[in-house]
């Protein structure tokens, strides 16, 4: 169950310029969350933004947990000036996290960019309760947006970089080098990042008969089923299950039900 | 002794009466949450007994279920949120079988909010609704900025755009129901008094006021709209000095009830409404951001009646000194 | 290669070309600022060389010193500003011996914004100004929402809200001056187009969308009206998605150019409303938190075009992607 | 002439609970600001508030200069947010400042509340060019709201206190206090504080044939003139003179220019 509940910063680094990490304090949520599941966060106590800024779980850890993020906008530039030992309210865990199975052979993480912010918690839980450590494929634009791959290298995971600019790894999209990877049945590959990534790697995915979970992003207003806000359209034909919300169906979905069709990459980020 | 210098009044031990008859409907309090902005209700009931409310108005309800709008459909601008959800709901049958039941369970008065293309459909809205004691009150949303095509709609394009429209669908859904029937109207107009005049002609024991503001955005770097529906309608706080001028003006002329929306965040921005004429108010947006916003806005009337001695909350509805 | 992967394009050698012809007042770029909120000119001449804007608009001129309505005249409102000056303004002939004299020595291109009580005024106004070659341009306002007594207005208080009215008035002022004629309309209509067909049909060189909407705000400690005109006009970054909403509803119709404004505070924002389909753009309430707003977004709008290899800023206009 | 300056947050402190004093290192507002002006804080980047600040400068020193001022809403909150070291944009000098002659007999200054704020700077100045150390009567509504009394002291002042519960010094309104102190023709009151403490003050000394100048509050939103905001009804009956703007022809103002009777005390904060 969702809590909103005031977390106190303890650490706020920045990785790499842009790039931060802050670890909040909030055993409430902590205590519940999983890894894909996300919080919604003010920024701002007055109404600029207005809204809550949805950030998901990095780790997760007893009573605190980090959040990855990026410099967007306003609202990430607001939260990156917060300071350890003030307070943020948070609003988690939402959505649905990640299903962690054992039963399957072979488990390949797919990050994009600040997508990555949600697989180090996935990777741990899945070392957990699978014993083996997936793969990760890191891509980015470029050498300087890599990130975890210390962290996910520190849990024993095998990790393929790829740069669109080849500054470091291959150069290369995600998709490509999941493909060289060689999915097969009983491999399940987990993928976040733009929109247009997700549907190249579970394209790759599902032709070689892996399975292909998303977690996806959209614009949300309240993060939590009530706005109807945060959609994609699905491969429901009914009216009633065409579309799906990100926030609380989500934001983890198996790839197969994403009607990647009907979605407008044009509008993306 | 000159205004500057009394202290604050000392706090009055009694406690004030906040319920209200709202046009026929009994309300414990006058804050209701606006449609739209609190699903069907259960969602935030994890958050708060939203049965402490006044009223809990629905998503806009249809005869069919409805997937709206292509994404994206929300964005965010200045102290506002445009949206173009396009009416998404579950549609009459689901809402009587699956979320009316919750509701009256948990005790919640209901204002169950619908939507149609013509007046027959608010009709057989409003008749189901109350055969199968779904409502406690109807809000007829004749002002949704986002079901029409905004590609053709320069002109008016809403119902209540319209004042001898909103006189005509008044006049049908009032000869469907007895229950208590709320016009919601569209600040898009030149004055407010003449659809509010018109629903109050037609029937009807109360106006919303108001829906969102018709507004748009561009992303200069794709220089697409930001919105897949072009347009949307502007809501939260940037809108409310627009929406308490319309209360005000509406409530000079009315003898009917208004629900005061736009913009209220905190206990404050509900008694500018009141004070402006509205007898009730809608939290909206900001439960988006705070999922109990309507709760602290009812405990923060509170407050103010007893810090100011004043008994009902009545008392203040038009109470601008001017 | 997909969208987004594409790096941002490498910054073009090429000068854009800035300068536009705005129904037949030459600017040397598309940036004005808005009448009422960059004084006479002289003020923010202090702070950079306001010969370089497109243009300067004056405060409205009326025949005759105004003293404008009592204050409180202000209020802040969530990213907005809520006025009631009521066109407290020098007069035409303080404007003629003290204020344009000066902007003329600076070589600035002047829009002179006017008021009146009915057409003769206007027609008068627009006389002289031309007379003295006190103007390149007129943007006559009849859309102001300060002028009236707010106890009455709840019925159309503004010219602008009439669509007859406006072409009456602007055939008026047409007939009386050859400088470009711009109207100024108000927002607070059902359909903008109307009133802007009316503008274009009466003979204008261009509408100017949007003056302030209509809002009010109430002290809840004193439970008075925060202006003591009781209600004022909305401007800022709350109502820009308004205004960019009615500029892409009036540019699909009219032939004439459109003078984009309402909340524009920095470049992305005038790019906006330039490909909403404004042909120029007004930064308005902006200029008071930060006096050099309007050359900052000069310069943005040329960074913008040289980023994206974009010639002349004319090929920005209407150039949305829907 | 004004500038638009990034300043320094060189200290701030909280003197008592929503008083705050902040230093700012800005030469180019410092070396030319004199007291009774003010300058136009910028409390957020963002658009809430959408507008700056206006704060008399405290006191002026060679590069830098203080604002003293008391939590009233957003603006104040977010301004008393900021750190030793940020930066805060602030446009000044702005308004005319307090005219110092030195032939006259008496100096009495008379502060109401946070009004305190423009005169340690008065002072400064009238001890420099006149010689003598103004008389000050330090009004407020109750004795944690009495601010400056010590830094008058350092100067030499006289300092009368007053307060409206009784708390400290007199139990008695600041124009009641200045009766006592008979002021005569030769003096000159220079009065800051409510706008009807304001006109008890200037009634009081008016009638005791002294001079009296005012500095005056209003909303302002550009504080330079332009917006035709901040005005006070004048005496003047012409339509082009009645309206006297605070920013501009003021904030100081001569008390007999005001039209006291014409101004509605139940708008004032
Ligand atoms: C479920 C979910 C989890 C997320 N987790 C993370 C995370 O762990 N780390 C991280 O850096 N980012 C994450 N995001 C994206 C993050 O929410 C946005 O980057 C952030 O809201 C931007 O806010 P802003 O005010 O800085 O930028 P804005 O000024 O609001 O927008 C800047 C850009 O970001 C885009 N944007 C704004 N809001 C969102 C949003 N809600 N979703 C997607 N794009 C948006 C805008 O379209 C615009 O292009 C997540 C989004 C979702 C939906
Ligand atoms: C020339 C001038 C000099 C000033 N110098 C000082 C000073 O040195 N120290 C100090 O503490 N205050 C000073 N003030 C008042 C100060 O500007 C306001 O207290 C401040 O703007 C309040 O901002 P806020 O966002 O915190 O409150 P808001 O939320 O904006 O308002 C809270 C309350 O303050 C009132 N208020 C808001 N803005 C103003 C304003 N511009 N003028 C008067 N009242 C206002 C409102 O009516 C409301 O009652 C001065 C005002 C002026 C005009
Ligand atoms: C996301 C969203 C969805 C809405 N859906 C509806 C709706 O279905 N029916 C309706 O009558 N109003 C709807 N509204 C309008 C609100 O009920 C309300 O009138 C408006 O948002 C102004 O209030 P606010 O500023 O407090 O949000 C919606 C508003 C938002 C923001
Ligand atoms: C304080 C103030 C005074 C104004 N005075 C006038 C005026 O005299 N004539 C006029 O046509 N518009 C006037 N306006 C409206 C502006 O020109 C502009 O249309 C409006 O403020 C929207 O732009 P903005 O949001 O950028 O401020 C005034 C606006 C403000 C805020
Ligand atoms: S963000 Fe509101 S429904 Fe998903
Ligand atoms: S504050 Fe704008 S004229 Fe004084």
């Amino acid at each position: 169950m969702p809590h909103i509940v005031n977390c106190e910063v303890l650490t706020h680094r920045e990785l790499a310029p842009g790039q931060f990490r802050v670890a909040l304090q909030g055993p409430a949520i902590a205590s519940e969350a999983k890894a894909g599941q996300f919080g919604m966060i003010e920024v701002a106590r007055g109404y600029y933004p207005f809204l809550r800024r949805p950030m998901c779980f990095e780790r997760i850890l007893a009573d605190a947990f980090t959040v990855l993020y990026k410099l967007e906008g306003e609202g990430t530039r607001l939260l990156s000036a917060f300071l350890p030992g003030q307070m943020i309210s948070v609003q988690g865990p939402l959505g649905n996290g990640f299903p962690i199975e054992s039963n399957l052979t072979r488990h390949i993480i797919v990050a994009g960019g600040i997508g990555v912010a949600t697989f180090p918690g996935l990777a741990e839980a899945l070392i957990k309760v699978c014993d083996t450590a997936p793969e990760v494929v890191l891509a980015a634009r470029t050498k300087d947006l890599l990130l975890c791959e210390q962290d996910f290298r520190e849990m024993g995971c095998k990790v393929h970089l790829a740069t669109d600019d080849g500054s470091a790894g291959e150069k290369a999209y995600a998709s490509q080098v999941l493909e060289r990877l060689s999915p097969a049945p009983g491999t399940r590959v987990y993928a976040c990042g733009p929109m247009i990534m997700m549907r190249e790697t579970s394209r790759v995915a599902l032709e070689a008969g892996a399975e292909c979970l998303v977690s996806l992003e959209a614009q949300m207003a309240c993060g939590d089923g009530v706005c109807l806000g945060c959609v994609v359209e699905s491969k429901h034909e009914s009216e009633g299950e065409r579309m799906i919300r990100v926030c609380c169906d989500g934001p983890v979905f198996d790839a197969r039900m994403v009607d990647w069709e009907a979605h407008n990459f044009a509008y993306d980020p | 002794m000159p205004g500057w210098l009394t202290g604050k009044p000392t706090i009055s031990p009694m406690t004030p009466d906040l319920s209200i008859n709202l046009g026929g409907l009994a309300m414990k309090n006058p804050v209701m949450v606006a449609s739209g902005t609190f699903g069907y209700g259960q969602e935030y009931d994890r958050y708060f007994d939203i049965s402490k409310l006044g009223a809990v108005c629905t998503k806009s309800l249809s005869l069919n279920v409805r997937a709206g709008n292509k994404p994206p459909r929300l964005v965010e601008t200045p102290a506002g949120l445009l949206n173009a959800i396009g009416l998404q709901n579950v549609g009459i049958d689901a809402y009587l079988r699956e979320k009316a039941p919750y509701l009256r369970k948990k005790g919640v008065t209901i204002v169950a909010n619908i939507y149609g293309h013509a007046p027959d459909e608010y009709v057989e809205l409003a008749r189901r609704l109350e055969a199968e004691g779904a409502a406690d009150a109807i809000e007829a949303n004749l002002s949704c900025p986002n079901v029409h095509n905004a590609k053709l709609a320069t002109g008016p394009s809403m119902v209540s755009q319209v004042p001898e429209q909103v006189a005509e669908y008044t006049t049908s859904i009032r000869s469907a129901t007895k229950l208590p029937l709320f016009i919601k109207l569209t600040p898009n107009v030149v004055n407010i008094c003449e659809p509010a005049l018109a629903a109050q002609e037609g029937g009807a024991n109360g106006v919303a006021l108001i829906n969102t503001l018709l507004g748009m955005a561009i992303d200069t770097e794709t220089r697409r709209p930001k919105l897949a529906n072009i347009v949307g309608g502007l809501s939260g706080p940037a809108i409310r000095p627009v929406a308490v001028k319309m209360v005000w003006d509406a409530a000079r002329v009315l003898k009917i009830p208004i629900i005061g929306m736009g913009g209220i965040c905190i206990a404050a921005d509900a008694i500018e409404f009141l004070l402006a004429g509205a007898s009730s108010v809608a939290v909206g947006s900001m439960s988006f951001r705070q999922p109990d916003a309507s709760l602290r806005v009812v405990e923060g009337v509170e407050a103010y009646l007893r810090q100011h001695g004043i008994p009902t909350v009545s008392d203040l509805v038009g109470a601008i000194r001017v």
